[in-house]
């Protein structure tokens, strides 16, 4: 980032930062085009898209019907031919209904055809528990979007990165996932002036420390950091690193971390079983094997479709105290 | 309004009895008292999640589930508490539910959009939008091939209709015909969008294309509604497959509890006030006393039963203890 | 036959010149040749994978296709080659697609399902049923926002036509307004599964409900289809939105290749014979020659034509190379 | 399995096994139905329920139409209400197009409703790759189902195996993905005689040995056993180890054996990425630790859509010889 840049810093919600991506990108290029149920009269659900369909029109910001694999599909012939196509999808959870969409064509086309085409296409939804929305709206599906080839998945922790990732998604020509928390949207924090943009395939070390390694994504950088704090405390000086990007993956960061603090701690919001953490473990264990003191620890949302009552919920999501106890543990 | 409490209604088998229309104004007296106790507690910062509100629409359900048996299966929506009320839901464990406790119909697991009583044939609020089609569908088809007498009806919106799910399903139900009831609550919107702005052409349109007879009808007055249901009804019953009913309705409180005011900017308080006026709970009321088969007092005596119930059911909940933590890990495999 | 090259087609502008009656028996001729030469090196064990023809149908793709530029988008399905064909596709590097050779469309990473054109508008043939729904649908909107004159035209069966991705792309484009002709090939089936056993309605009458103006032609019969797709294509590009088209034809060679004799007994021989008796090329052939514009040698030479162009194709795809191993890891992302 | 069950054991196909499967059960329990593409009339595409409908009649075998979702939803409903549905899916690369009916009704009901209801389901799907019917007809989507709490998720790799297996999924009160390799429809192998049921969540140790562990799904059982004979010449002793679910997972057989031989290599057909060999690897990595002489290898399908042309695909699938030069690798 430039001086300048740096000079021009503002505080912004994650919102605010992601709606400013949007609109600066529209602005840059009018092939981008966005869609989605609610988002242009009503601003989205979440409002993340407030006050685009006033600049740029209903041409190019479309309410669309009730039908994820529809609007998908529409976004991929689109992405062919000439649009980079937004889509936003109101929870993840509802990805699953343009499955088929997302991974038979959206991710393949390209390969299938031996690169005579392109889909520069975003598919922007939100993730994450904890506000009490139960099994249906609650959940953080990146370990299916991260499995399938073709498609590269995003999930930022702060504003600034969620600007800058954003920015390289809408301007990517492949299919990027590109999940939002919701429980970040009113998160404030330093975003730079002026069009800057954060290149996929790099982790961002958010602290450093030499006792332990804690990789985490999206809101559980959040949740790390408050752990770290703790710890600091103690006298045990935990590394956080968010690989920002799950596809690619910035591997050589994490096992250059790993290496050099033998203990190692991943924390995703998905499903733990056969979930991000599995993919992360697994490259980490081998990566870095003979400089680990201990097995690589996994701390993932409990195996059971997420509850409604309050405490139920906030029993499923990994939590400070949870990743505070596994480094005691690992330090043991 | 055309049906009548002595006249044969035309396609029912008889006069309306007067008790199913007393019985129709207390289920829409405590969907209404239900749904604005949800208002106020959830304004109070009493119930957490999301509620979505069935306040101006409860002419719907009442006149389609007084059809039903309770044998009968229904399927509902993320707006579903009219729907589970009027098919005879205890309004105890739904609070309780709504609030995430240990006595809720789902000892909290659910909440507002995921209540399931499998005793009164109630499969479920959902919260995937269309996502009760393919079960009441489903549900129609068990019926079918264990021979047994129950229909489905499947409560869906005008939004949800735009969902392939409905096509597929109202597919398999007209060519194996099922015995089930698409009852399409068309309330303008889907969320902040406007149903004339994202579909095109009509649900019953859509489903005669199917061969499913359609019918629509003023949503907002529940002789109608209970008319139009029968004829509906009946037609599953009988074996003659899938029926499709459209009600024109409007939901008073926003899509839901953040929904307030301007904050989305999709109608106009004109429109809001336009529906006020068409109170269906009002329309039957007025009926009620100008037949002169009813007095006054035997309403506002069902309005303060109401009253108490619902009462009676948020203080159940409140007091209510939350689920025990080892709920997290039981019953997600049988 | 109800068109004649003399007459003025109803709906069209003008008498169908004989260039254009020659061009699509020259297409159509091709489409055959093609076909059956797949079907006998598919017999003898040197075409890989799955090969689904289009034999019997070819009036279809050609009356349609002879009405779009090149510039217009097309989508295909699994029985794409004689869409791709129709378009323009080139034979040699078809051929060497569905041989997987580094000559082929895709440098052999699709295969008979996945060929794909830019430059002639052919989004692809797709192995999803209904796969290119969305995709031409989404091309049509391309058109749209950038204010381009192209039109979209999807291909798909009428067991596509049950899933949900017809209905909820073709409600977009209804309500958007968009370029797009949907084009629904009625052969009787999908795979071994009776139209009729699993559509409840038709095509038409779907599409309509959502105000897609519609029409049902004999899909044997070129110069009708060429007509009804005139009227469909000219809707579309001028701006009235989408249209619908359902041509009712038949697949000679079965569903694949798999599909000979009685492995899957779902149709008789009588049937089969039947259509085969319909043959669209034998029709437009008779037609052409009994209108005395065409004498007979000059379709013996089209025909000599294409046989050269056929067995050149197969021979330049047959000596073609495999793909380098280094392409496993190409293309993934741009 | 009982002398006389061993007694009545007869060679039959992969293909006939499970044909036999769904014929008892359909005679034991009536409401046991079967739905989906082309099952009645034709028999399958593959021809697994050959005859069943000529048996069982049309109100018990239903020839739906091309809606995947749909059927599936209408399947959850029956379930829901006392029938025993079977759904068979084509294609596993189209559970995408079910996806909602899946992850979000049918694997979900019964946590959300707290045990009022159940989903006895079970959708039977063709996967894996080698058929050249490229990208859209050839995954293996496993990881998907096993990421997802309230699925079961069986891969048979015998025909013994598989009819076993698929009894025990009909008769299981959840929601279970059966997942049939169409490479091996045609495999032969002993199966017993009389009505035997193989519990989920023990795998099957095909072939022990002391110097590494190779743990295998599905038609990469034959594969990896392949590899076994020809290192056995070489006087490498393998094993060889078949999970035969994914969930429930039979963790202990898999470390236990980890532990035995401190080599170990996780072969599976889904995509390697994100996939179901790196939750294999990173339980066996945390499970088995202190005993590992080397990092849990892990060889999944390449990171790519499947291509058509023979020579690409056959380079995509995990080989025998990858899994020998692995091995080679390992003990080097
Ligand atoms: C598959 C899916 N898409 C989107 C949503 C978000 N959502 C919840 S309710 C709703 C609107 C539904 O409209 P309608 O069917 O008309 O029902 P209404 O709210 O008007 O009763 C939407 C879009 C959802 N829950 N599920
Ligand atoms: C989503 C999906 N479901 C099922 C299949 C398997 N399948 C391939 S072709 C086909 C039949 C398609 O019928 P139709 O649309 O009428 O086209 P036709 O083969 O008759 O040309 C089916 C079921 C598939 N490829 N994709
Ligand atoms: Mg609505
Ligand atoms: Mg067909």
């Amino acid at each position: 980032m430039s001086m300048l840049e740096r000079a021009q810093e503002r505080e912004l919600t994650m919102r605010e930062a992601i709606n400013e991506a949007l609109r600066e990108e529209m602005a840059r290029d009018d092939s981008v085009i966005i869609m989605g149920e609610d988002i242009g009269v009503a601003g989205g659900v979440f409002k993340v898209t407030a006050g685009l369909l006033d600049t740029y029109g209903p041409d190019r910001v479309l309410d669309t019907p009730i039908a994820e694999a529809g609007v998908v599909g529409l976004a991929v012939g689109a992405a062919m031919t000439g649009l980079r196509p937004i889509v936003e999808i109101m929870f993840n959870d509802f990805l699953p209904l343009a499955g088929d969409q997302i991974v038979n064509q959206a991710a393949k086309l390209r390969y299938m055809t031996a690169g005579q085409t392109r889909i520069p296409l975003v598919i922007r939804t939100a993730m994450g528990a904890g506000r009490r929305a139960a099994a249906q709206h609650s959940q953080s599906l990146q370990a299916w979007m991260s499995h399938i080839p073709g498609l590269k998945v995003v999930m930022p922790s702060t504003p600034e990165d969620a600007k800058g990732l954003l920015k390289t998604a809408i301007r990517d020509d492949n299919p990027v996932i590109y999940l939002e928390d919701k429980m970040t949207y009113t998160q404030k924090g330093p975003v730079p002036g002026g069009d800057y943009v954060i290149p996929f395939g790099r982790a961002r070390i958010h602290r450093e420390g030499g006792d332990a390694t804690i990789i985490c994504t999206s809101s559980m950088v959040i949740t790390a950091l408050q752990a770290a704090e703790v710890l600091a405390a103690e006298g045990i000086a935990v590394e956080i690193i968010d690989p920002r990007t799950l596809s690619p993956l910035d591997e050589e960061t994490l096992i250059r971390s790993a290496i050099k603090t033998g203990h190692v701690l991943v924390v995703d919001e998905g499903y733990q079983n056969y979930g991000v953490t599995a993919e992360i473990a697994a490259r980490v264990a081998e990566g870095a094997f003979a400089y680990l003191d201990e097995p690589v620890r996994r701390l993932g949302a409990a195996d059971v479709p997420i509850p409604f009552a309050p405490n139920l919920e906030d029993a499923t999501i990994p939590s400070t105290q949870q990743i505070i106890d596994i480094v005691h543990k690992m330090r043991a | 309004m055309k049906a009548s409490l002595q006249s044969s209604l035309p396609g029912s088998d008889g006069a309306l009895p007067l008790k199913t229309a007393l019985e129709m104004y207390r289920r829409m007296v405590r969907i209404r008292k239900f749904e604005e106790t949800v208002y106020d507690i959830y304004s109070r910062g009493i119930m957490p999640g999301l509620a979505h509100l069935y306040t101006g629409m409860e002419a719907v359900a009442v006149g389609v589930c007084l059809n039903l048996l309770q044998s009968d299966n229904i399927t509902s929506t993320h707006r579903g508490h009219g729907h589970l009320l009027a098919k005879g839901g205890d309004p105890k464990r739904m609070f309780a539910e709504l609030l995430g406790k240990a006595t809720g119909y789902n000892r909290g697991k659910g909440g507002s959009m995921h209540i399931v009583d499998m005793n009164l044939g109630i499969l479920g609020a959902n919260g995937i939008v269309g996502g009760g089609l393919g079960i009441a569908t489903g549900a129609a088809l068990s019926a079918k091939v264990k021979g047994e007498n129950r229909i489905s009806v499947a409560f869906f919106g005008d939004g949800a209709l735009n969902e392939g799910i409905f096509y597929e399903t109202a597919n398999m139900a007209s060519i194996l015909q099922l015995p089930v009831v698409y009852v399409m609550e068309n309330n303008g919107y889907g969320e902040y969008t406007s149903s004339d702005e994202s579909t095109a052409g009509s649900g019953p349109a859509r489903a005669e294309a199917m061969n499913i007879p359609a019918k629509t009808v003023d949503g907002n007055d529940v002789l109608l509604v209970h008319q139009a249901a029968q004829w509906a009804v009946s037609h599953a019953r009988e074996g003659k497959g899938p029926a499709f009913l459209e009600c024109k309705t409007y939901r008073w409180r926003g899509h839901h509890m953040g929904d307030q005011g301007d904050t989305y900017g999709y109608r106009s308080q004109a429109e809001i006030d336009a529906w006020t006026e068409k109170c269906p709970i009002r329309r039957l009321k007025e009926y009620l006393l100008s037949s002169e088969a009813v007095t006054s007092e035997e309403l506002t005596r069902i309005d303060a039963d109401e009253e108490q119930l619902i009462q009676a059911a948020v203080k159940f909940a409140r007091q209510s203890p939350y689920p025990d933590i080892a709920e997290v890990y039981a019953d997600v495999y049988a």
